[in-house]
């Protein structure tokens, strides 16, 4: 029984524990650390999916957070700094059956990924990013992040922080993002109801989740208090509606901002296909155009 | 007068349509049968500038681009002041006469008034199909050829503008035939081709087609002078195969998505220049690291930086060998001529894929644009290596270990999709599971590793043949170089020959590894080396010494433009004479830095 | 026993301070006259793994950080299992006795109970304090200065925690004075030193410093290990003097701030380790191209690719050199210890700015971050070397010309705000004044002229000294290397001399360019070379075939991990033994690919 | 008499034509390209503003818009492909008496520069941004750019571009540029208006100019017809409102969508500069911080 997970066509899904998608490779990180509960959602969610680990792709790129893919029973790549996305792009265009998972921290898709994000959103390709979101440089220890806030005192900002942060809910929209989403790690539940939405969602999925890093900056207390889940009647659908809520400076919200249904990426490089191999290809013919 | 070898240059501002005239008469040539050999320098300018095409056309095979002109063809003022010099005496300098009045210098002269002759037919824009029209009759090639020609490339079956070019055409002919050339100045004629075959193609459009050949599924690129045409003619390629082209955002990402659909099995392939090879080399070393096949092509021009992007070097070497944080073993192939384009592009994917390392493909700015005419591809020599794939239902021996210590340092690799064979490629030093380790033996293991790849590689590299080597088997004088520098370097030898020196070279393909054995020999065989260059520092000459521990007497040109034939030829002579007058000992050699 | 010359490790897990009782002790240590070599290891894991430091202390100057252990200290298991082995016959191991029982192996054991101790003082974070009290009574180290130390380092005056710590180095001290080692096992006294104006110090710390010696006023950096506390240190400093430090988003922008602050006149720098320079490849072409100075400090770590980051390598010195799309000159520096961090910045800073190019600094992770004792820097070697300024008044002949073309290469520069001076920097191949050129001529004139700089620095290089030669006059070996192996090389020196082995060594600190009349000096007179190096390759080695066209002997190691003394010694008693038996005539090179 | 452009303190403001702006080299432009609008609105902005030549530094990336430079009379850098906002920021941070200006076309800023823009935003550092957006790589012969229409045909995308074009008046707002405008070459007058404004604007100023490429990609009449100005109501201190502009798909509207009125970064860090030099700076006391 073949299922559709977004734009890939998974041949049978599977029943398997959360925990049968635990790898042999035990985390790493510090005790308390939000991304377990991150990586616990995601158990979860791919669990409930049903999806084979063989047709499940993790990409990272380097970060406390890159770490995310070898602790999962799936096919994984830890890249470089900064370049999840666009590896994630080169798995998904080259087979759109797997289902594709992007994972990174603020660092590592903000900063020095900053410029693969609206690209990878405005094509609408079918992978899911997962941010883990802990407002700080986690493995080079504790240097501010474009997430951090205006004023955080560090080692590399002993005088408070200059720079205003991001809002990457906005980014996500303004990009084109068609599904977009915050969690938090304290909020295993309904961050493992996004991850679900994420994937299942076709096209581009951006899931934000805060995820505190406990060692350098421990936001536990901050974001149960100036968290909120999105108003019950908020309308996914509504760009400005999202919009609208992601600009909400004093309650930051959680759930689905915004979700737009239409073909992705693979959609339309599958009609383009159609058109091109419309008639057989022959390389002898091609080259016999060259002749002189 | 009849000549076996005829070198025309065309001159004039752009957007006159030099470089129709030169690619559509070169075409005319072509389909006579005859050989042709372009080249062209494009300006600074995005509009306007000067405009410089090259055609060298004769009935054999053609290595270079011609050092001195049997004909000048000025649009303008500008178009005879720049080239005017490079003329034989017994050359003939055609001109537009509406545009300039060139003075006496005794060689033939020929006043064509283009503008004069666009207006009477009413077609301004026609003045350089006028001037094919001229050429034709010129060079004396058939004028029913020049028409095919002029009807298969410059407008639509039944068009207006089709009609009006083929005006232009016979008035450009008729003109020379009326005022003074019934008998024209030179002839040449094509050898009688049986079912012609050969091709009329550019560096960049046979390594494109190797590509396909080779199985390339995948291909990412960022738009960059010389190398965007694969891109462009890939884009139309790819979708037919039930492959992709993506146009990136910048050339990090388009290394990054190749390395991500090779990952999943994809032949995959990016192309560049060199800045934007310059960008790749974090992830270059990623490739390396988790041993992921691609094939990274750099069609080198003028830097460094920015430089002359339309301008030829062979200045990436180092780059494309060896930058890399630390130690990065990778495959380095370097394609001589514009055919061999299509082979080495071959080569490339194949070493890539069995050897699951990435591969820098070193073309040049030279080859990628010039036209030439070339004998047809043999296919047979484009078979395609496959990956080593996992065996996972014959392996029950507990988890698969995507990076295995063989002999041969390959490790079968699972797939995506492939059931039990999920792993995490890996970055950081790791174990033969992939699991992150940092411990000091498995940082030399894997490092080790990687490099036993190269050597293993060495029989294939034989077989495929990846050197080219000629000459005089007694000749004191070698020549060993790489890359485009083939076609000067073989007429200098030619041109050495009929002086009477003895001369030898060879010419590998692959860099990296070095075919070490066939080398050392010809250093044996031939004691005296030369090893010309487009560079500065002589980067291939310091690969070299670094080897062979010997001098080499470097031949180094920096000014984006290819060698001439002759200045390879004097470097060799004055070599010769320093031999002959028995003082040669050493020749110094100027200092690297 | 007493002895000259101690070295003692601790292992165990991360989290328990380990990195703390090292660097206490070892403070303490130095407080009391005496020199220290630290070294440690950071585990893969974010927290927890195996941490492991290891601590030399002497009352004379050291080099190396010591080669087999005269002292273990084990807060678990694996802090046993993994370093008892070099612990000497003679050794003592401490172990916490509430964690693991060794097994007797006739070496001196002495169980320290130390969860016990904590909970008795209630203070179970206090674990390691306590240890260091314990290594206090174990080295017979005065009390009061071990005292002092932790007052100043390990709490505020007052404060509980600080009440805390005394509490727990009073607890270890008098615990192993109670139990056995009244009379101490060890026993170190440092000279007496009049105002010990000795510094503690990292390799990064001497290297901000000796940035800001040089007046560097601008710094750009992105996070990396192991370079990030160099952005770190300057964050604090840069904004005291009026400068600025900025962390920016990638390395790429990080440069190019750096380039455009330079622009303007700033003495300006940014560092990262290999997969940032790797990064910056095409932007320090571009400080080359429009002749921008720039100092980019490369911390070296363990690769390809991620690698081992918080490991040591010597794998990036061929990108540091060479990479580039085309020839760029530039200088490459490389300091050979902490100290030296200090003199190298500077030197680097003023051939940057003296000569208009970029410069590569390339430290490794080991000197980077290892504290270490040294002299108090030489101010007088911190001179300044400032630009040259174009003097816009004084030339009345026309318009100002960026890239003038003069016999040192070097081109008086205007700065953003100087009347008269304006003119665009150019990446483009470009004519004296900056306009966009393509000819030929132009092309070759600005290689030339870039390169030639290089050239004309070679009598400040030799002022500056940037090199360390010592050894033997008379000695058939020779030793030439670069960069944190000289320690170890040191040191096997000398234990060679003392078997009756005469070597001598060159470490030149320029890389580009090399100091050629030395190295040519030193190999004619020592003319067997053994090139020992960090790095799979030999890449220095490499560079050394090419330009000396002879055989070096090499010795690599690629773990990691810096040399022991001892593998050099080994090394050097090898090729020793060979020449003595008068066989040596050419030892074969590994192959190098 | 000193004057106040931006963050910058100009000693003395000059009198120059719109001319002498013009250095002694010619632009290299295909005739009626549309940066030649745009670099006359710029000579008169700056002729207007009085800026002396040699306190301005205009700093671009690689394009037919990265020309720009060398054709105007003050100091240029000439930088690589997609770097100029990193390049401006070193500039202007090394000396914020200089009037700085970076120039860019639609590929070098949005695409292999989109990682820089909202770094340079969020910082708010006093930069005027001039993108010179023709929709099209002009420089490499006409591939699309992250601002050409879906569906462009060209040799790189011969069956129709497939990827959805960004947003760069959204995205600016997004990234928290303080000052964001639209002009048009075609429209001079307002182009040297925005320009002035957008220099004397402190802190971050963002101006996209439409400037159409007539060799690869003519769109004069298709921007004469869509464009129109802003409504004359239109608060320009509204975010809110500037989104919803910016968001209107139908007309593309002309004129300054939004201005913040706050702290730059220099301001910032001179402030932060005087907290640090409240204490003289000595290096040897540094240096013997570091004795045994
Ligand atoms: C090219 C490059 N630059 C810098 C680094 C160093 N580095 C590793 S992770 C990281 C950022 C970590 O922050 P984030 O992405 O937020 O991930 P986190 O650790 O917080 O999960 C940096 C700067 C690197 N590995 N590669
Ligand atoms: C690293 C690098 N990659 C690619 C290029 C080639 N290149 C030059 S300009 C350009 C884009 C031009 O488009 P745009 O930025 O929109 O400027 P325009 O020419 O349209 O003004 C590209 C891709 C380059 N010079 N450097
Ligand atoms: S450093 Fe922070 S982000 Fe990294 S593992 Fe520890 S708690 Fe998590
Ligand atoms: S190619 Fe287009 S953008 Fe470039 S100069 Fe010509 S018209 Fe202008
Ligand atoms: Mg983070
Ligand atoms: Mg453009």
């Amino acid at each position: 029984m073949a299922i559709q997970i977004g734009s890939a066509m998974i041949s049978a899904p599977v029943k398997l524990a959360p925990n049968e998608y635990k790898s042999e490779i035990k985390p790493i990180w510090c005790p308390g650390c939000g991304d377990f509960g991150v990586l616990s959602s995601f158990y979860k969610a791919v669990s409930e999916l049903g999806i084979p680990p063989e047709q499940m792709v993790v990409v990272s790129g380097i970060g406390c957070s890159g770490r995310f893919p070898a602790f999962v029973e799936a096919y994984g790549f830890h890249g470089v700094h900064g370049r999840a996305l666009p590896l994630a792009t080169g798995v998904k265009l080259a087979n759109p059956d797997l289902v594709v998972c992007a994972v990174g921290g603020d660092g590592d898709i903000f900063s020095i990924g900053a410029g693969h994000l609206p690209h990878a959103a405005r094509r609408n390709i079918d992978i899911t990013v997962i941010v883990l979101d802990n407002e700080i440089y986690g493995l080079t220890k504790g240097q501010p992040s474009p997430t951090s806030p205006f004023g955080m005192e560090r080692k590399a900002s002993p005088y408070g922080s200059i720079d205003r942060p991001i809002n990457p809910i906005m980014l996500a929209l303004t990009y084109g993002a068609t599904f977009v989403a915050r969690g938090f790690s304290s909020r295993p539940k309904e961050t493992t109801e996004l991850i679900k939405q994420g994937i299942m969602h076709k096209g581009f999925s951006f899931i934000q989740v805060y995820s505190p890093c406990v060692t350098f900056f421990d936001t536990y207390a901050h974001f149960k208090e100036v968290t909120a889940p999105l108003p019950a009647d908020h309308d996914r659908s509504s760009l400005k509606a999202a919009m609208e809520q992601a600009m909400d400076a004093r309650t930051l919200k959680l759930g689905v901002f915004y979700e737009e249904i239409g073909p992705s990426y693979e959609d339309s490089v599958r009609e383009l296909r159609e058109r091109a191999m419309a008639k057989p290809f022959d390389l002898q013919k091609l080259m016999a155009a060259f002749r002189v | 007068m009849t000549k076996d070898d005829l070198v025309i240059r065309i001159g004039g501002e752009s957007g006159e349509g030099i470089v129709t005239t030169g690619e559509v008469f070169a075409r005319i040539a072509a389909f006579t049968g005859l050989d042709i050999y372009t080249v062209r320098t494009i300006p600074a300018e995005i509009k306007g500038g000067h405009v410089m095409f090259q055609l060298r056309t004769a009935p054999h095979r053609i290595y270079s681009q011609g050092d001195e002109l049997n004909m000048l063809l000025a649009f303008n003022q500008e178009g005879y002041d720049k080239h005017h010099a490079l003329l034989r005496p017994d050359g003939l300098l055609v001109y537009n006469s509406n545009e300039l009045t060139p003075p006496d210098d005794g060689r033939m002269h020929f006043g064509l008034p283009l503008n004069e002759l666009a207006r009477q037919i009413d077609f301004m824009r026609g003045k350089n199909i006028i001037a094919i029209g001229a050429l034709v009759k010129f060079f004396d090639l058939p004028y029913e050829k020049a028409r095919q020609v002029v009807e298969t490339h410059l407008g639509r079956k039944g068009g207006e503008l089709l009609r009006q070019n083929l005006v232009a055409l016979e008035t450009g002919y008729k003109y020379v035939a009326e005022h003074g050339y019934e008998e024209p100045p030179f002839h040449l004629e094509g050898p009688a081709r049986e079912r012609d075959n050969r091709l009329v193609i550019s560096g960049n459009q046979a390594l494109s087609l190797g590509a396909l050949a080779a199985g390339c599924t995948f291909y990412a690129g960022y738009p960059i002078t010389p190398a965007s045409d694969i891109m462009e003619f890939l884009a139309a390629q790819l979708p037919k195969v039930g492959g992709t082209m993506i146009q990136a955002e910048d050339e990090i990402a388009a290394l990054a998505m190749a390395i991500g659909a090779s990952f999943t099995g994809a032949r995959a392939m990016t192309a560049t220049s060199g800045p934007g090879l310059a960008l790749m080399i974090e992830l270059l070393g990623h490739a390396t690291a988790t041993e992921t096949p691609v094939v990274v092509v750099d069609v080198q021009r003028a830097g460094p930086s920015t430089g002359m992007p339309t301008k030829v070097s062979q200045g990436d070497l180092r780059l494309a060998m060896y930058a890399a944080n630390d130690d990065a073993a990778r495959f380095c192939v370097a394609p001589v001529s514009v055919e061999d384009c299509f082979y080495q592009t071959i080569n490339a994917f194949n070493l890539a894929e069995k050897y699951q390392l990435p591969v820098v493909l070193l073309s040049d700015q030279d080859m990628s644009v010039r036209m030439e005419t070339i004998p047809p591809f043999d296919m047979s020599r484009a078979l395609i290596e496959p990956r080593l794939l996992a065996n996972l239902d014959g392996n029950g021996r507990g988890k698969y270990e995507r990076y295995a210590l063989t002999e041969s340092g390959i490790s079968p690799m699972s797939l995506p999709g492939m059931r039990g064979g999920q792993y995490t490629a890996e970055g950081l030093t790791h174990v033969p599971s992939g699991a992150p380790d940092y411990t000091p033996e498995w940082h030399r293991a894997m490092m080790e590793k990687r490099f036993q790849k190269l050597r293993s590689a060495r029989p294939d590299i034989q077989r495929w043949r990846m050197l080219e080597e000629w000459g005089d088997e007694d000749a004191e004088l070698g020549i060993i170089g790489w890359g485009s520098t083939i076609g000067p370097v073989r007429e200098a030898m030619e041109m050495a020959r009929a002086h009477g020196i003895k001369s030898a070279a060879i010419y590998p393909k692959c860099i990296t590894p070095l075919p070490d054995e066939e080398l050392r020999l010809f250093i044996a065989k031939h004691p005296t080396v030369l090893v010309p260059e487009l560079n500065y520092t002589g980067q291939f000459a310091h690969v070299l010494r670094a080897r062979y521990k010997q001098d080499f007497i470097r031949l180094n040109k920096y000014e984006g433009v290819p060698f001439l034939a002759s200045e390879v030829f004097e470097k060799i002579k004055e070599i010769h004479m320093t031999m002959e007058r028995s003082l040669f000992m050493s020749i110094p050699i100027k200092e690297m830095v």
